[in-house]
């Protein structure tokens, strides 16, 4: 139960980080910023690794796994590649 | 490894992550902070492949190579305006990735060794703590149970959001009932969810959670209008950032719920500015259609007999002799491909002593940031980009205001009309400069579905024809001059 | 051993937080800043309660104890009175 | 109570401190801010004395009403102009209770019934895993250790800050041998602590940790001139945040260490301010003196036959005819408490029509925001005080600038004379104005120790006498005019 309440309030103070953080960030990159977070989203990843590469589960958990996988390592990539695509565009005058 | 080990290597990773978010606050160091994220991400999930409780690699290995070849073609070969779908779909799979995990998560506990569906449905013999024990059995189930709702409607939705933004599905229509109908899905849903906490050994009560809430993500995005995408998207990408969160609670691991919930207040941040941007409550967005207008506007009333048109040389001779120009983009812009285009234009102007200026409104094209994101493709120094507020006071001195492509944010009657669907959204006061030049195809009204009293003015100048084309006139005859 | 993990993680998240909120403060508020985030310090005293009120420990660390209550009380009380004092000044035209 | 809803409170608290510091980002929330700052304190204590091992309140009453009646005593009578002095005295008794606490965390698991000293140096008998085992115990005897470690040197070092402050030590001197004393006594400290986390059973090293660490507080702070005081203030207020932050890790309390470290980069911030707005090193600051002047600066040579001198009303007629006005306060006000005769000069002016602005110089005074506080308090509204960056482009469009106690602020040298002391410090231009005048007693230096070319200027006019009797008599005869 600790532990519980610790992971909730590294969330809480997460959520206020995230306020501070993305309320500075100009119009500008609104753009790559969903982009960018996007593929941060896709942290989901090493929860799918986990389930995909268990070897007591039965064979329906491994093809959730892979879906897991496929799906977001396609978030992953597809979003840090296309936000960096974006972001080496902006140039200063 | 040992697990202490592998979680501060978590922690390093969201850590990066913070990095990250904090580089974009500033366009100079934001590819620097892209690839700190992506640093944090790799460390991630390094770190999770070297854990002993990984075995078998066969599918990770082709989760990973088939995902990563879809993900980077998908990621390179998109058009700068097709961002928004792009956007869309990425998101779907993140809400895809949520819902998988917590599906295998909650059958890894059943452990049911299903080969036909019936398999599924018989209710297995679990422990009363196969779950956790007490209350943290409970705050797993319940945990699941959300990353599965909301990792579910983010996946539908997202698919439906990209495929009304291709153009895929043009008409808008939901259940019956409207909100009615997706109220009960959502009740549904809920009831599943409860059934399945309190008696969690039926796979069937996740079964019908899944399908009622890819159901509920189709039905809620279906009746909204294209335009309103990337309201939807945003509020889609902070579902999606949620569920991570909340599958971080499922496994205990930090880097999960750091990383989710920056994306969680990210999209809802968005959100809340594009909705303000708009002048529209986010209900408005999701429910309503756009308030119907208070006493319908009449377009061949205010068009009729006052629109002045001209031809791209026209324009060209009036460029010559101002001073000062101001550019505003607008989703026609992003249609027409036009941005190059541009981006010569004002390079003409430049090379005569002529001072140019874009004037972005927060709210151009069809998602935050489009109108930058375009300019900057065709290398436009972000410098010259100038905000909403920062542009304003500065029409009075402008000698043209180009309009490439944009309407509704240049509508005055969003300023000076009372009980007009748009009034009170914040504009581009284009209508203050000397000069209005407006190049778009015809008349026809822009997003909001409004005439626009600007086209009418006595200042203005209407520019028939395709965004790219007009301008490559125009800079043709004002090169030749 | 991944409750004090927790509370590293925790703590770097408001090292974080911290250097968001606090360079946001204009220099007019840098005087109640100081004193006002030292009454928060004094969050001390939730630490001396508990020393202090312990009845299985030795006399020695109840005098301790009532010490840190004592300190940690100047401190929360001062710190947020005369935070108030300043603050209550300070006024819109 | 469950030890769960104890905790979610101390996070709910936590989460009111947050608020709280985000508050005090707007003056217009401040004292709103402050509030939730302290409810959050109120709960956390109330909650921490409903917990079921606090059984003896004796202490706990003792402490705290003695505690609060001489917090509350301090609080209320101290004038605005000593806020220096009081931050350092709350600093100190912060530092005093992280030190008190972790010395009762450790006396209290060695358990000796002490009755004389000498009772304490006896080893006791400990088990291994007496702090927890593994690395929690490892964790649990650093933390204790740097907690008094930190702890001691907050107390003696803010009790000489306050010392200097209130002008009961007015000379600067330290150990033989400056930085290598203080250096010998931080590594006797560093090996008593290794010596207690090795033999946790000896107390006297944890009794010769204590006496080496408040040796070090006291001749780390006593070398350094009274006028750099804040930025060891501040200093000493981010290790007193840190003291709370560890001792949350003795006490696995999250609300301790998200305080604690709020309170930590706070200081580190205010530091940096400091040392950045005085172009110096933290080194610099603690360590060094002012470098010695490049070439001797002879303040004769610069002043000889060059100053002006006028009456103050000399200086009300020069006003009268004024448009613009802007007021540069500086220590000398604080000083001369001259706060709400500047307000009513400044009224006075206003009520003639003349624009009046103050411009307000990030290090005038000896704290950061001092000017601030102090016109707050003669209720000038805080639209009214003009940051640095934003009044130097005024300059060249005010007819007279009022310069009341400062000095360094508004020295030329630091703009203009390369290899001067002060050379790159950011100042008031106030050089630009079209007329200056300077309120102070002599032409005594400031903090610096410097000359001020400012003060032979041919359009600089010096107003000899204390600050409040010179602006009192100006506003007199602006007034009779
Ligand atoms: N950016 C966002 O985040 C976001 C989010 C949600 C909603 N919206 C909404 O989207 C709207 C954006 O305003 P806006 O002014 O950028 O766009 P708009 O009001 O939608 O108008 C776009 C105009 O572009 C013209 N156009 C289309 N294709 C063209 C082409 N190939 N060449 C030249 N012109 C072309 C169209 O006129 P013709 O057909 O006559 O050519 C149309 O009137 C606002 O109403 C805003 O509320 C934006
Ligand atoms: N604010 C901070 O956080 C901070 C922190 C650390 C260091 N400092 C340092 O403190 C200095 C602040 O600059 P400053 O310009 O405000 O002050 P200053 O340079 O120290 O000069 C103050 C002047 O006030 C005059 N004065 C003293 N008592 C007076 C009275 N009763 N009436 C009229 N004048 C009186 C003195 O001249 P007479 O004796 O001739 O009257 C003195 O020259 C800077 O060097 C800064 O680096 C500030």
């Amino acid at each position: 139960m600790e532990i519980l309440i610790l992971l909730l309030a590294l969330f809480v103070l997460s959520l206020f980080l995230g306020v501070e953080l993305i309320v500075k960030v100009p119009p500008t990159l609104h753009t790559p910023l969903m982009s960018g977070t996007n593929a941060v989203s896709g942290i989901t990843l090493v929860g799918a690794l986990l389930a995909a590469g268990s070897d007591t589960s039965p064979m329906l958990v491994n093809v959730l796994g892979f879906l897991a996988v496929t799906f977001a390592t396609i978030n992953v990539i597809g979003g840090y590649l296309v936000t960096n695509r974006m972001l080496s565009m902006f140039k200063r005058k | 490894m040992s697990s202490s080990i592998v979680n501060l290597v978590y922690l390093f990773a969201g850590v990066l992550f913070i990095l990250g978010i904090k580089g974009l606050t500033k366009p100079a160091t934001a590819v620097r902070g892209n690839m700190l994220s992506a640093t944090g991400m790799l460390i991630a999930v390094v770190i999770t492949l070297l854990n002993s409780e990984i075995v078998n690699f066969t599918y990770i290995i082709a989760g990973v190579l088939f995902g990563g070849v879809v993900g980077a073609f998908m990621a390179l070969r998109i058009q700068m305006t097709s961002m928004p779908q792009m956007v869309a779909l990425l998101n779907g799979f993140g809400g895809g990735a949520s819902l998988t995990i917590a599906s295998a998560e909650y059958f890894s506990v059943l452990n049911i060794d299903a080969h036909t569906f019936a398999d599924l449905l018989q209710p297995v013999a679990l422990g009363a703590d196969a779950f956790g024990t007490g209350a943290e059995g409970q705050v797993t189930l319940v945990s699941i149970g959300l990353t599965i709702l909301i990792g579910a409607v983010t996946l539908t939705g997202s698919l439906v959001a990209f495929a009304k933004l291709q153009g895929l599905v043009k008409k808008n229509f939901g259940l019956p009932g409207g909100p009615i109908g997706n109220g009960l899905l959502l009740i549904g849903g809920l009831v599943a969810l409860g059934c399945m906490i309190a008696n969690p050994s039926q796979a069937v009560t996740v079964l019908a959670l899944i399908a009622l809430a890819l159901l509920l993500g189709l039905f809620l995005v279906l009746p909204i209008g294209g335009a309103d995408m990337p309201v939807v998207i945003a509020l889609l990408n902070s579902y999606s950032g949620l569920a991570a969160a909340l599958a971080g609670f499922i496994l205990g691991n930090t880097v999960l719920i750091v990383a989710g919930s920056l994306v969680g207040t990210s999209g809802l941040i968005l959100t809340k500015i594009m909705c303000v941007a708009m002048n529209r409550s986010l209900g408005n967005v999701l429910f309503g259609k756009m308030a119907a207008a208070g006493e319908a506007v009449d377009a061949d009333e205010i068009y009729a007999g006052k629109v002045t048109s001209a031809q791209p040389d026209e324009v060209a001779m009036m460029l010559e002799v101002a001073k000062r120009v101001v550019i505003v983009p607008g989703y026609g812009m992003a249609m027409a491909q036009a941005q190059h285009a541009v981006r010569e234009l004002a390079d003409s102007m430049e090379s005569k002593g002529i001072e140019v200026e874009y004037g972005i409104h927060p709210v151009a094209g069809r998602m935050p940031g489009h109108m930058n994101v375009l300019l900057a493709e065709a290398e436009v120094p972000y410098d010259n980009l100038v905000e909403m507020d920062r542009i304003n006071p500065t029409f009075e001195d402008t000698d043209v205001v180009i309009v490439i492509g944009a309407n509704d944010v240049t509508n005055p009657m969003a300023r000076d009309a009372e009980g007009s669907p748009i009034y009170g959204m914040p504009i581009l006061n284009v209508d203050k400069a000397k000069n209005v030049v407006v190049i778009k195809r015809s008349l026809s009204p822009g997003f909001a579905g409004l005439p626009n009293p600007l086209f009418a003015m006595d200042h203005t100048l209407m520019v028939y024809g395709d965004g790219k084309k007009a301008v490559l006139e125009m800079t043709t005859a004002l090169n030749q001059s």
